[in-house]
């Protein structure tokens, strides 16, 4: 089951970062000024959210196998990334459009340019609205690795599910991996929130 | 094209049974959903604490993980259901975690003042809860629980999993006849595209008509 | 005014955990007084009329309200005393509170039809008379998210007369609304004190406050620093504290460097 | 899946009209046709004709393969085919007669073959596709460096072989040689001779039927047996293979000979 | 007051849309001079002054600021010319608009660091200075949250202090503070207008405007209704509409039954 975790993590980081540097860029084609990045941004979200996460996987596996064959571990970096981008997307684009408004006019009016108001005024106040939508989709997101053992990727869901297939204890071993993944929504949904709290509480 | 004409009908009728299930699911959900959250709210602090910690574990484990111990795991102790019967409990199980929380919220994000309002007037807590409470909850309400007939519908396609035969267990098996999982996988992706946006698309209107006041 | 004392509070303390908000409070409203109540922010002043039609409890002290005599300690009064009290005593609130998905008129017969079981036929003709009074018998259709603030707190002055209450509680009734706008609210609320309703009434439209009230209060520091007839507190307060607060309310241009200094303070408590 | 009330798995068939079997679409054993969207095969076939004997219907319940055992086990369903003996599946189920005589074979990309000689040798360090919980995973996990990917279906271990995703598969021939038939679109071949053609040759090749463990399947198992060698002495079987174009006689290699229940070879 | 003007309103008209926000409304500003603009709700007064800095566009007349023209139409003027505008003339807003993120000081020096590239060191002590003539240097490592709204507001003077501004902007600087908060804000802008600081302020505080603006400027119905000398407006207005509109605000309480009802009208139409 530890080589299980190690993969489990392994994909939850990469399909991760895929999502967040392909959710920032869905947040600005949907932010943007130009109708057609904003029409592209969002049909890509409507669309890929209304599919199921284990469908895309399918789909990256073996319906994008026919014109380019991605292994098993890509593939299901490249689908969860896809679908996650979707959910990060909204949420940054979200924190974004959050910030009071006031708070650009009141930059504008001191002469900044609008970079720097990006980076010094807007984002810093987005990242602490973004961060408790941002660790509740990681949850999810490692809760929805669990789905690639469908695809033949031996992470945790896969030992457990494979062990069960010849041990033939199935309520032992889903119980096993069930308490793993339940520990790692503890930390991430209270620990995270707890910490959260503390920094915002710092500074209202 | 050969394969589309020769898997739509069963891919259809496997569509067909996941959106039944999906509203059958839901309706259930929703029915333990309001008992949970009025619950988690006002019952008695033990009852607070396991609702508290149902949503949590429901909230905490993956999915599939979950059907798998409803069907698999729980032959170990000798309880054997039915593919229908385990993934019939299962959405419930799960959407009803789900459904809590979004009850819950709905309820406390209906502001104080109303709530103080309706006590200076001399509402009783009965009828301030059922003409000043729930309706403005029902429609702050409204985009979670369209989210969440979508979720559940989404989770049908895990019930292939445990022989089910929806939409993905027709998309599967012809696969495996045709070896042409392209075509069937995008099949099962139209499908579930459809029935989404069309649930998606309700939920706006209805949404429009219960947010008219504002 | 007559000598029949309706609301009577003695020796009063109200807490929030282990914060004090007021201490020792002690006053008496007769049937149809007008009592202003004033004071800086954070004084106490929400929390204590509150306490009156029993939206919040008390911890030490007594309070009497219509002949019904109110337990310390957070337990309910008994239903049929909660609601003879919730009925008879109205209350309208800074931000309105209207009911948003009800249109005006349902706003007004809502607690008439379920508290006071009075046919639906009949509340909606004393609701329009209301809404008449307060010169909002159009709008009797509209919800209250399309109107202006100033109309949405009249609509909240005839939802509480519907219920004809003997008291009505004011709390800051015009503070939310353009300075354009409060005119129009005042107006209403005079005219319920010339009808000869008893109000209690917090404001900081001092001006309002001295024209209309029979008696002013003046909270501060968790205690009633000051309370009289209305011109002789405005006008004449005794203690430095209520002189000090009144000076910087009534003219703000004129705050001295050191009045300032003590406002900073007091600003930097909050 | 039916799970009666009757405790002996024979009178729960007969009095339910139903023989539920328990797979995961292996062709040409079993599958769907892909026009008339019946099951067929020739396990199916010498099923259904088992089930008429006792004036039942036969039910599919399709699902991965890794799931059938624990599905019999469970007597959520009735039978499960084809499987092969392994000591931890005997902890679980009961085993019919000994039925075809299977040969693994090593499948290969057939434009693109990264194997060259079809013996265990050459497999090291390969990705190898076998299908989770089949006995293959075990064989193929034997081999030393190899990297095993595990499908939940035999159709998804050959779409993975003929993407290219794996170098080999490890596969009963007749599997192999029909899906190639099948679907000429699919990249894959047999490397070397058939039938019987890994070297050092892989063990327990024999397929069987496997029943829920126990006395709840005795008298069923008895009828089952009694049947299956009938089939097989009176030329049932061997036309029921040649349907589907299995013709080796390799595969009813001493079937009628064999004895009644599970030998150990 | 000098003889130059700084800020140059001609004809100037400014549409949301359809919508005309005002109409034609001339203005000169001079060096020094102190202009109040006050009006009804909704007549356009925040959205004259945000033209003065370019927050909005305008789509007829000319508008100069400070020696540069700024062209009619949505198109920014040039990098340079924004720049030059947006560092010589400050503005706060009704809402303060502090950076929440940031703590008082940090609010202060960002503007002089990121835009005029100042040394950090010059523009801490540069901003310590400017709080504490706002008196607040105690509070330079507080965040803005934990502040009182005056508090609040005086920091954001500062803020717009520290670019070394010739004309601020001030948008009902007090209208969302406390009324005893209130005199802080319009002490430290009195402080400013001593100094000579060029200053447009939008306010509905008729005595402060009477007793520290040289100039005030009614605006209602998209247009300037009135200007002048701010004692000659705010005692002797010459048009009804004015006249209304000041006895409405100036004495809520007198307003009289018909100035009600076109309260109302005015209401119902937000
Ligand atoms: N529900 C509550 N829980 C805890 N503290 C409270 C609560 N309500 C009020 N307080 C505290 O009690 C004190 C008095 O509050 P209150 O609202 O009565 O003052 P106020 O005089 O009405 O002020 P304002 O003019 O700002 O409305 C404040 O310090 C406030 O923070
Ligand atoms: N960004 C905008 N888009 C569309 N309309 C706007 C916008 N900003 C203001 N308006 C409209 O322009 C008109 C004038 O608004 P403005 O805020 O300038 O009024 P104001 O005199 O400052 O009022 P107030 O005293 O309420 O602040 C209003 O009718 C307002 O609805
Ligand atoms: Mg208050
Ligand atoms: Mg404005």
């Amino acid at each position: 089951m530890m080589k299980g975790v190690l993969i489990t993590l392994k994909l939850t980081g990469s399909s991760l970062v895929v999502a967040l540097v392909f959710g920032f860029i869905l947040a600005l084609m949907r932010l943007s000024t130009s109708k057609t990045l904003n029409l592209i941004g969002t049909w890509y979200i409507e669309i890929v959210r209304a599919v199921p996460v284990l469908v895309i996987i399918f789909l990256a596996y073996y319906s994008l196998g026919n014109i380019l064959t991605l292994s098993g571990f890509t593939a299901a970096v490249v689908s969860l990334g896809a679908f996650y981008a979707t959910q990060y997307g909204e949420i940054f684009r979200g924190a974004i459009l959050g910030v009071d408004k006031g708070q650009t006019e009141a930059a504008s009016a001191l002469g900044m340019p609008s970079r720097t108001i990006m980076r010094k005024v807007i984002l810093p106040q987005a990242f602490f609205t973004i961060l408790p939508p941002a660790t509740n989709q990681l949850s999810n997101l490692i809760k929805d690795t669990s789905l690639v053992f469908t695809i033949g990727i031996s992470d945790l869901m896969f030992q457990a599910y494979s062990a069960a297939s010849n041990n033939f204890l199935p309520l032992d071993m889903l119980l096993e991996a069930g308490v793993i993944y339940f520990v790692f929504y503890l930390v991430l949904s209270k620990l995270l929130a707890r910490w959260e709290l503390n920094v915002q509480r710092s500074r209202s | 094209m050969h394969i589309v004409g020769l898997y739509i009908s069963p891919i259809a009728i496997g569509a067909l049974k996941d959106l039944i299930l999906t509203i059958l699911s839901t309706l259930l959900s929703f029915v333990l959903g309001i008992l949970f959250a009025a619950g988690r709210l006002y019952g008695h602090p033990v009852i607070k604490l396991v609702i508290g910690w149902y949503v949590e574990i429901i909230r905490g484990l993956p999915a599939i993980l979950q059907l798998f111990i409803i069907f698999f795991g729980l032959t170990q102790i000798g309880i054997n259901l039915s593919p229908l019967t385990a993934g019939l409990i299962w959405l419930v199980a799960y959407g009803t975690g789900y459904a809590v929380e979004i009850f819950r919220s709905g309820i406390m994000d209906v502001a104080q003042g109303q709530r103080e309002a309706a006590s200076a007037l001399g509402l009783g807590r009965w009828i301030t809860m059922r003409k000043v409470i729930v309706p403005q909850a029902f429609a702050l309400m409204l985009p979670a629980l369209t989210s969440f007939v979508v979720l559940q519908l989404k989770n049908t396609t895990l019930l292939y999993l445990i022989g089910y035969a929806d939409i993905m267990y027709q998309a599967r098996l012809g696969a495996d006849a045709t070896e042409a999982p392209g075509t069937l996988y995008l099949m099962a992706a139209a499908a579930y595209l459809i029935m989404s946006l069309v649930i998606g698309r309700i939920g706006y209107r209805l949404e429009k008509r219960a947010t008219a006041y504002r | 005014m007559s000598n029949e004392v309706v609301v009577s509070i003695r020796n009063l303390t109200k807490r929030f955990g282990k914060t004090v908000v007021f201490e020792d409070v002690s006053l008496d409203v007769h049937r149809s007084e007008v009592v202003a109540i004033v004071g800086p922010s954070g004084a106490g002043k929400s929390t204590l009329i509150r306490c009156v039609n029993r939206l919040h409890p008390f911890d030490e002290g007594s309070l009497q309200v219509l002949n019904h005599q109110l337990n310390k300690g957070s337990q309910f009064p008994s239903k049929q005393v909660l609601n003879d009290i919730r009925t008879r005593v109205g209350m309208v609130f800074q931000t309105f509170n209207l009911f948003p998905h009800l249109s005006v008129l349902e706003n007004v017969i809502l607690a008439p039809i379920e508290v006071k079981k009075v046919p639906r036929k009949q509340a909606i003709q004393q609701a329009m008379e209301l809404l008449d009074m307060v010169g909002l018998s159009e709008h009797a259709n509209k919800y209250p998210k399309r109107m202006s603030g100033g109309q949405q707190q009249r609509v909240a002055i005839a939802r509480a007369l519907a219920m004809e209450p003997e008291i009505m509680l004011f709390d800051e009734p015009t503070s939310m609304l353009d300075p354009e706008l409060v005119g129009e609210v005042l107006d209403a609320i005079q005219r319920l004190a010339k009808d000869g309703m008893t109000l209690m009434l917090v404001t900081h439209e001092m001006q309002f406050a001295k024209e209309v009230a029979d008696t002013v209060v003046i909270m501060a520091d968790h205690r009633i620093i000051e309370k009289g007839p209305s011109r002789e507190v405005l006008e004449n307060p005794r203690t430095g504290r209520a002189q000090a607060f009144l000076k910087r309310v009534l003219n703000p241009v004129h705050a001295t460097e050191l009045e300032r200094e003590v406002a900073v303070g007091h600003g930097g408590g909050r | 899946g039916t799970s009666g009330s009757s405790n002996n798995l024979l009178s729960k068939v007969e009095s339910t009209h139903t023989l539920t079997i328990a797979e995961s679409a292996y062709a040409p054993e079993d599958f769907q046709d892909p026009s008339t969207k019946q099951w067929t095969g020739y396990d199916v076939n010498i099923l259904r004709g088992f089930a008429k004997s006792l004036g039942a219907n036969l039910k599919i319940d399709s699902m991965p393969f890794s799931s059938s055992i624990q599905a019999v086990a469970d007597k959520r369903d009735d039978l499960t085919i084809d499987i092969y003996y392994t000591k931890k599946r005997a902890n679980v189920l009961d085993f019919s007669r000994p039925m075809l005589n299977y040969n693994d074979v090593i499948a290969v990309n057939s434009q693109n073959p990264t194997v060259t000689s079809p013996t265990l040798a050459s497999l090291k360090g390969k990705k190898i596709a076998v299908v989770v919980g089949s006995a293959e995973v075990k064989e193929a996990q034997n081999i030393p460096g190899a990297i095993v990917k595990q499908y939940s279906t035999v159709a998804e271990s050959f779409l993975a072989l003929s993407t290219g995703r794996v170098n080999a598969d490890l596969q009963p021939d007749t599997d192999v040689a029909w899906a190639k038939q099948k679907n000429p679109n699919l990249k894959i071949k047999i490397l070397g001779a058939v039938p019987s053609s890994i070297a050092p040759p892989i063990s327990s090749l024999r397929g069987y039927y496997g029943v829920p463990k126990g006395s709840y399947s005795t008298a069923f198992l008895a009828k089952l047996n009694a049947y299956l060698k009938q089939i097989a002495s009176n030329g049932t079987e061997q036309k029921i293979l040649n349907k589907y174009g299995m013709t080796s006689s390799v595969f009813l290699k001493g079937i009628a000979s064999a004895p009644n229940t599970y030998s150990g070879n």
